[in-house]
């Protein structure tokens, strides 16, 4: 059985300048009440590892709105005129990397690799301070490994155990993310008895979380 | 019919039955809706599903179920979902058969630049690198012109998406295809002359003795 | 609609000296069919990437026992006293991979990548002939990917348009193999109606797989 | 107790509760049987499961379900299935807190070989060079001897699995620890003399003043 915290409890774990890595795609897929106990706590000088840092107001965006974050590693942040903003103040530094590319760094942070070779964003500016590698005369940057303090995902289901399967579009970086951080804490829509998700529809084994978040009792 | 249905239109006539299509938000995504009779194709969202369609009623809008923009979709039996390393698998792959993308410039070598414009805005590339890199085809659709300076240049001025060539560019005003030779006046679009192309282009144009209007 | 094909109309697809990514883990996830169909149509000079090699009779054993298989790109051999035998006496090359450094190589090839950077194998006989890459004062060995011509893969059920699951550890290498081959034939337990498979139980989309071998036709 | 029975029961006090544990062909899978009361761990075998058990009646063998080895396995409730790449992405990745595996030579460094002997038998490495590499804890269950001759050597003779030094060696004589300063007896067997264990063992052991027996 896993350890169930409420959002407070879990923003509780989390330090000031931690490595955060958060699922999501825009919002979709983002641990919502974690992020709201994060702002509440007001945890300052993160790092963010996430596909983008969605809208003001929703998502990772709640964390930029409140100046909680001191770097945000993405793929895109264009949805977002308040990091763009911090970003030209110099309020927050912001790395861009390739969509595909992030998701493999993130990917080889929790498969134990030290990172991919791919031939995107060669001749770009995202090939910039990365190494090269030729094999066989096709040339390919060397995409290095991310790891985080932290993974706050959101799942579908986790069942008593901790297994965890995702909805549509709100799985994108979740399960990889689920591999590549030190504590694992997972937000989902339901928690149902073990045996609710058969073996072949986890995506996410048991072992690999560390906490689940509840849901609020409700009363009446 | 304005310009942009024009393009969309066009670019649908390139989806073929059978294929693995993504489309960029915005102009991209109308092609969608000119698909030719009897053409079947399956359209990826990067954020991590194959058979995505419009949400087809009111009420029907699933917060677990977007697009790469974040608006609400649908799904077609048969739909998959996946995470985004596998999303990317399929487009740097080679299993993606067609990606259509707007852009900013295509160059003369067929070089992409439709990410950024340095000092002004810096959104993130999101999937674009990867999308023009592993795409089996990059279809560029947009307007000829930016406030009447050409997009169809001599050496993309912004930087570049990749260094792959893109395979068509589909405008108000014509069909180019980028070549090992250069830039290829394929077509023109209804009405258009090739003088008035070449007026609305400062990249060199290569133009075949034959240059036949779009069919659309 | 995914066209429907004999075992033996799928092994004349496959001409002789073909590279053959094979499914299964000791024959469990194997596709039995398309092997016997393989051997009845004695195709030669095969090279397999596969796992290993099983036993004698039993799933990519059967290739080996009829002496189809010129050379065989594995993690395991050991199983297979046919496999060793035919090594030492010169008639199949065999390249030895360790299992997780092989998954990723066929994960490359399929997904783009020129390979990956893992530590497994540095200062043992798997670091032979391969580059070495040093990031942040680490060693990894590149591991490159790998492609086939074909991916014979076995599944629990494909759908009307080839959407595929597996079961349990029949799993293995079939999703895999079938993102890293030119042409995908995928051998099925049950071919199930579109719509039985849910977006999210889908493991393999459709759009990866070009064939699919049915069920012989069953009387009285 | 015969000498595996032995070994297993040793090993099997170094699983706690809540580990997910990977247990090589042979000796090593017997460690299951000796778990103490109370401790549940996870069973992972790299073929694709985590949740694995003994097929718990006849007739409840399917042929989708077996272990690395390829024999019928059961599962428990809270299983979970996946593909080769995500099963080593667990071991190479840290996630797996143990692994127990067979040994041919463990030496002072550390090091083990386990895989080849060359000109004699060449299986392949399987799975062992990743869960060697990385798994947190690596456990080496073996006899302490072959035919007479030692196991635990100056230097490996054998090619090595992996750079990595093991954290334990347990043997039907000792358990060992190698260390930095090099191969630590931790404990000695029910009956037998430090002296039996330093004869048996080629390469250097430091021993501390105080060598409690094994308490199994």
């Amino acid at each position: 059985m896993k350890s169930i915290i409420t959002p407070a409890a879990a923003a509780a774990l989390v330090p000031d300048g931690a490595v955060l890595m958060i699922g999501g795609f825009m919002g979709v897929g983002t641990p919502e009440r974690l992020i709201d106990a994060l702002v509440l706590a007001g945890r300052r000088n993160l790092t963010v590892i996430a596909n983008d840092t969605a809208r003001p107001g929703v998502g990772i965006g709640k964390l930029i709105d409140a100046g909680l974050v001191a770097k945000v590693i993405a793929s895109h942040i264009g949805t977002n005129p308040e990091t763009q903003r911090q970003m030209i103040a110099g309020a927050i530094a912001v790395e861009l990397v390739p969509q595909g590319s992030l998701a493999e760094r993130v990917r080889s942070g929790g498969y134990g690799l030290g990172g991919v070779l791919t031939p995107t964003g060669l001749g770009t500016p995202a090939e910039e301070g990365k190494t090269k590698l030729e094999l066989e005369g096709v040339t390919y940057l060397v995409e290095r490994a991310l790891k985080a303090d932290f993974a706050l995902i959101a799942a579908k289901h986790a069942d008593y155990d901790g297994n965890l399967d995702y909805a549509l579009t709100a799985r994108n970086f979740n399960p990889l993310m689920a591999m590549a951080a030190a504590t694992v804490i997972v937000e989902p829509q339901e928690i149902v008895p073990v045996g609710t998700l058969t073996p072949d529809m986890v995506v996410t084994p048991h072992v690999l979380v560390d906490h689940l978040v509840g849901k609020e009792k409700r009363h009446g | 019919m304005d310009d942009k249905s024009l393009i969309a239109r066009r670019v649908a006539l390139e989806l073929k039955d059978g294929m693995l299509a993504n489309l960029g938000i915005g102009l991209p995504t109308m092609v969608a809706g000119y698909l030719p009779a009897g053409v079947t194709v399956s359209f990826q969202s990067e954020n991590g599903i194959i058979g995505m369609c419009p949400v087809p009623a009111d009420g029907l809008v699933n917060a677990d179920l977007t697009d790469a923009g974040g608006s609400p979709i649908g799904a077609l039996p048969g739909a998959s979902a996946f995470d985004s390393a596998f999303s990317f698998g399929l487009i740097r792959g080679g299993h993606l058969d067609v990606t259509v993308l707007g852009g900013l410039e295509v160059d003369e070598a067929g070089h992409l630049a439709n990410w950024m414009v340095p000092g002004k805005m810096v959104p993130g590339m999101g999937g674009a690198m990867d999308l023009v890199t592993g795409a089996r085809r990059v279809i560029v659709a947009m307007t000829h012109t930016a406030k009447g300076a050409a997009k169809i240049v001599p050496c993309c001025t912004l930087p570049l998406t990749a260094l792959r060539r893109v395979d068509l560019v589909v405008t108000e005003l014509a069909v180019i295809e980028p070549t090992a030779e250069g830039l290829v006046l394929r077509e023109v679009a209804p009405g258009v002359s090739i003088a008035q192309v070449i007026a609305a282009t400062s990249a060199r144009l290569i133009v075949p003795e034959h240059v036949p209007e779009m069919v659309l």
